[in-house]
């Protein structure tokens, strides 16, 4: 569903991201960890031209999306959930969900407020309808970011550090939620520090170190993984 | 003797609120580890000792004197240095100017030019140099000199650790119990509780905004620090 | 031949004042991402006030120079912490807005005052004076305005690199928030930057006022050559603007020459040229992302 | 309730060339050519977020496309109205590809330096007069003494227009695409919303709504010089006249354009005044009240936020 071939990226001298290619099925996820500031959410930005790449190229659903700008992107089926909450603030959470319905077909579907309906209930967002996104608490600032992934009608879905600042409860929500979007169908990407959550919602993991590829595999090699957990949990692990 | 300390405090970081009552001292001459994952709070609280941010309410006291209302140009002036997240040089600035910068603040003490140029001598050949041009590893340095001219009574720095390969990542922890050694009192934070605990004499592990663990880094159980980093139920 | 020397010399002096004209504004831009549309206000200002205070003080106006720098560059400081610092936000807008305002009213404040009639400094004898090298006559006033201009470059370069002020100012374009850490008031030194632009606009306004002749409405022109100056130049260092002031003059001198009723045409297309081809400027950094 | 009193005052303002003497007239006709010029520049600073420093090209080229054309073709000056909005469309098209690299400061002087290219152009070019400029030929084969009226008119029914076409917008999911661009520019390109080319078309209706206005002012002056259809003033009065009544909005250069004309005419007497009352006056809103009066309107009458 998602085929990205040898992205790469350098700042000035810096090279942030380098020689990183992913291939994600429909119904998986991959996982993606990493260090702060190894690159994942540059990585993120990559794929979706919100930062163009160097090198490499991107296709979504068998198309090839390389020369695509963000929007269009977009439109051919990647969807992301940014890190830190970017709610609009003279927009309303429904509103918002039904321009991601709009923009993303480039025409509001026929069915576009009952599938606004459908997203506030999963996302459990419904209570907060008729309030500006910039309102909201972090939680429910969190829940927007997916819920307007999901209204755009997305194949592919990038989480990005979703469940960062959540308690547990949140947390196991977050990993049935992943489930359920797999179970749908969705190609999902999600960016995580909460290893557990990460091992139990994922097929593959993959680990960035310093903006290249370190490993990636089955979740329980990767955890079983000398060098992981040496990054992971310390030098001396 | 408690160097710093904070009682109840609450901070906000830009509209939401970040730190829920936070208690915690440091002494003088300790180091003191701040671990927990991404959003736990650290470096807002980090922040918060610094002047920068909103503090909301709490007690927060340093050598004695309440600084919860004081912004981060008087608590330097006071001896409170920070080792920003992301470095945050001055890149058009050469790395002799980015030092001297530290020392403008006008804290007189065992810190010098030639002094944090002896400690860091893998930067001396590079003084002249705008400090954007150097790696990751040397501008980490540069930091920690930087913070080191104002001759800080308390030194915090936020994730030094931060992108750099494990090799250079000794090199500044090499640095920084060299600092302790001296007497400095740190405030480090780390995503790396291993080395984290290795570095330093006490720990608080932070989760959703507030203080889940804290205890002697001696005798930490491994085990138990990542329940509490990770809040898991087990 | 000698129409070429002549162009060369002529360009090369009236880019020494079109640059410290560009520096003002660059200075404020480079340090607090803002530009000043009341820039070139400031310059007629600053020629109208010298205007006023020779007419009524019977000494040279070159004297009087000083004193109008020393009031433009308390108003700039004033015009900073009392109105620009409450607009600060990474929205420039407000800021451009509040500026634009203020340039308005700077006009028609000037138009009242003074008319509409064009003016210009009579500097008496200084005006005509002039030397000849190796047969060609060179005027003593655009000579020395020249090397005023290439004295304040270096002195401001000095203090830019060499002081403790001027550090704070280039800590404080890098990283205008980290700058808190090291007890530098970042609002201070915006003041300094605006206080010393204005100085600069004021001292390059009744300089180019004493060459030419100006009215209240020259402003926006001004404005015009101080943009110009600073893309073509490009943001990055003060000799950036040197540069492009310079290149902007040849240009203006040329333009004049071969056809006399271009205005600033050639300028204007050469900014042109610059924004399509080498947005990054001459020597610097691109000011357009 | 809305909807009723803005028929009638339209309704009003149609019958005004019955209803109001020359000079009456004229001032009207004035007040809804900048309300239109206003709305436009409204268009694209507070919809758009591109302040433009240079919307009197626009204003000019509508006017000089009116007096142009009518001299070499047949065509009714009437007929041109719309036409030289569409050419002022073209040269704001023509000018993206230079402009559209630059950004927020940048963009705004870039506009003005625009201006001043195509004002020197025009007044080197004979086929527009060169520096004298050019009267209405084809006034000729019109009869003139409905011209004061026409003109209301079709200044009536551009700036209505603007105003509805604006309300439209905000109703529309376009209007969503426009504030989430403004909001967030990259969250909002990241659920599919294509930023640049709102901006383009942002862009380049407003040069068309400055095109129209410029044409409609300068027929019912006979005549067109570079001087006066080149006048920064026009650009200046549509940023006094948006950032006072409130940006973003569509009230906001309504109560703008009505406190602008009061404001001039009362301080007739004091030439250069109302302009020095205005500078003040919109630097005190950007620093005390950034939403204008139409932010003071919502505070005073706080049930009518969502109607307009």
């Amino acid at each position: 569903m998602l085929d990205a071939r040898n992205l790469s990226k350098a700042f000035g001298g810096l090279r942030v991201i380098e020689d990183v290619s992913v291939t994600v099925e429909p119904g998986s996820c991959l996982g993606i960890m990493g260090a702060n500031g190894a690159g994942k959410s540059t990585f993120f930005d990559l794929l979706t031209d919100v930062t163009r790449a160097d090198g490499g190229s991107v296709r979504v659903a068998g198309r090839d999306v390389t020369g695509f700008d963000t929007a269009g992107r977009v439109r051919a089926g990647l969807a992301r959930a940014f890190q830190v909450p970017r709610a609009f603030a003279s927009l309303s959470v429904s509103d918002t969900l039904y321009l991601a319905q709009h923009a993303s077909h480039g025409i509001a579907p026929k069915d576009a407020r009952a599938r606004v309906e459908e997203i506030l209930e999963i996302t459990g967002l419904g209570p907060h309808r008729t309030s500006p996104g910039t309102a909201l608490r972090l939680l429910d600032r969190k829940r927007l970011e997916l819920a307007k992934a999901l209204a755009s009608d997305p194949k592919v879905i990038l989480l990005d550090e979703v469940s960062g600042g959540l308690t547990d409860q949140e947390t196991a929500e977050m990993v049935a939620l992943v489930k359920r979007l797999k179970e749908a169908g969705f190609a999902v990407l999600w960016i995580e520090h909460i290893a557990h959550a990460l091992q139990e919602a994922s097929d593959r993991i993959m680990m960035l170190a310093l903006g290249r590829k370190l490993i990636e595999d089955r979740p329980e090699v990767v955890a079983a993984d000398p060098q992981v957990r040496a990054l992971y949990l310390g030098a001396a692990a | 003797m408690t160097l710093l300390q904070m009682q109840k405090l609450t901070a906000r970081h830009g509209d939401f609120q970040a730190l829920f009552g936070i208690d915690a001292h440091v002494g003088k001459g300790e180091t003191v580890a701040l671990i927990g994952a991404n959003g736990a709070g650290k470096t807002t609280l980090l922040r918060a000792i610094a002047g920068l941010g909103t503090r909301e309410a709490g007690q927060l006291t340093f050598a004695g004197q309440d600084i919860l209302a004081q912004d981060p140009g008087a608590l330097a002036r006071r001896g409170i240095a920070m080792v920003p997240e992301g470095r945050r040089l001055f890149p058009s600035l050469t790395v002799a100017e980015n030092l001297m910068i530290g020392g403008d603040v006008g804290r007189r003490g065992h810190w010098t030019l030639p002094r944090v140029l002896e400690l860091f001598s893998e930067i001396a050949p590079m003084a002249q140099r705008p400090a954007g041009l150097l790696s990751g590893g040397q501008q980490q340095m540069v930091a920690i000199g930087r913070a080191l001219m104002t001759n800080p009574e308390l030194l915090l720095v936020d994730e030094a650790s931060l992108g750099l390969a494990p090799v250079i990542v000794d090199r500044v922890y090499e640095a920084l119990s060299g600092l302790k050694a001296r007497g400095t009192t740190i405030v480090l934070v780390e995503q790396d509780i291993r080395r984290a605990l290795a570095a330093s004499d006490r720990f608080y592990c932070m989760l959703g905004g507030q203080v889940s663990l804290a205890g002697a880094s001696d005798g930490a159980c491994i085990e138990q620090v990542s329940q509490a980093y990770f809040g898991e139920n087990q | 031949m000698n129409a070429a020397i002549e162009i060369l010399m002529n360009g090369l002096f009236l880019g020494g004042l079109y640059a410290l004209f560009g520096l003002g504004l660059s200075l404020i831009f480079g340090v607090m991402r803002i530009a000043n549309i009341a820039h070139g206000e400031l310059a007629i200002a600053g020629a109208l006030a010298l205007f006023t205070l020779s007419a009524d003080w019977p000494v040279s106006p070159l004297l009087l120079m000083p004193l109008v720098c020393a009031g433009a560059f308390a108003f700039g400081w004033l015009l900073q912490a009392q109105l620009l610092n409450r607009v600060l936000s990474p929205d420039p807008m407000p800021a451009l807005l509040v500026t634009f305002g203020l340039s308005v009213v700077m006009q028609n404040a000037m138009v009242g005052l003074y008319g509409a009639n064009s003016r210009s400094i009579d500097l008496g004898a200084v005006k005509t004076a002039n030397l000849t090298i190796a047969g060609q006559t060179i005027g003593w006033l655009p000579l020395g305005i020249f090397l005023l201009s290439l004295a304040l470059f270096g002195g401001l370069h000095l203090v830019l690199r060499k002081t403790r002020l001027g550090r704070a100012v280039r800590a404080t374009s890098d990283d205008a928030e980290t700058v808190a850490l090291f007890a530098i008031r970042r609002r201070r030194i915006f003041a300094v930057a605006m206080a010393v632009s204005a100085a600069c606009a004021a001292l390059a306004g009744m300089l180019l006022a004493s060459r030419s002749s100006i009215t209240p409405f020259s402003g926006a022109e001004r404005l015009l050559i101080a943009f110009e100056v600073i893309v073509i130049g490009g943001l990055g260092s003060i000799w950036a603007s040197y540069l492009g002031g310079i290149a902007l003059a040849l240009v203006h001198v040329a333009g004049f020459y071969f056809d006399p009723a271009s205005g600033l045409l050639y300028g204007h297309l050469l900014l042109l040229v610059f924004l399509l081809i080498r947005p990054q400027g001459l020597a610097g950094k691109a000011v357009t992302r | 309730m809305t909807r009723a009193l803005a028929v009638v005052i339209f309704a009003a303002l149609a019958a005004a060339p019955a209803l109001l003497d020359v000079g009456g007239l004229a001032l009207l006709t004035e007040m809804l050519v900048l309300l239109a010029i206003a709305q436009s520049w409204n268009l694209l600073a507070g919809y758009g977020g591109l302040l433009s420093l240079g919307h009197h090209a626009f204003v000019a080229a509508g006017a000089y496309l009116l007096f142009a054309v009518t001299r070499d073709l047949p065509v009714s000056p009437y007929i041109m109205v719309p036409l030289a909005g569409a050419g002022a469309a073209l040269l704001a098209l023509a000018l993206t590809p230079v402009l559209f690299r630059l950004r927020e400061v940048y963009f705004a002087i870039g506009m003005w330096v625009a201006a001043e290219i195509v004002k020197i152009a025009v007044s080197r070019l004979d086929y527009f007069g060169a520096s004298s400029g050019l009267p209405l030929y084809a006034a000729r084969r019109i009869d003139t003494s409905w011209l004061p009226a026409s003109a209301h008119w079709f200044a009536l029914a551009l700036a209505a227009g603007l105003c509805l076409g604006l309300w439209r917008l905000q109703q529309s999911p376009y209007g969503l695409h426009v504030h989430a661009m403004r909001d967030d520019e990259t969250a909002a390109r990241s659920l599919g919303v294509k930023t640049r080319r709102i901006k383009g078309t942002i862009f380049v209706l407003s040069a068309a709504g400055c095109g129209m206005a410029g044409a409609i002012s300068f027929l019912g002056t006979l005549y067109v010089s570079p001087v006066a259809a080149f006048d920064i003033n026009w650009t200046v009065n549509a940023i006094f006249i948006c950032v006072i009544g409130g940006l973003g909005t569509i009230r906001g250069p309504v109560l703008g354009a009505l406190l602008f004309v009061l404001l001039r005419e009362g301080l007739a007497a004091y030439p250069g005044w109302s302009q020095i009352a205005l500078g003040v006056i919109a630097v005190a809103v950007m620093l005390m009240a950034p939403r204008g009066l139409s932010g003071l309107l919502d505070r005073l009458l706080p049930n009518t936020r969502r109607a307009v």
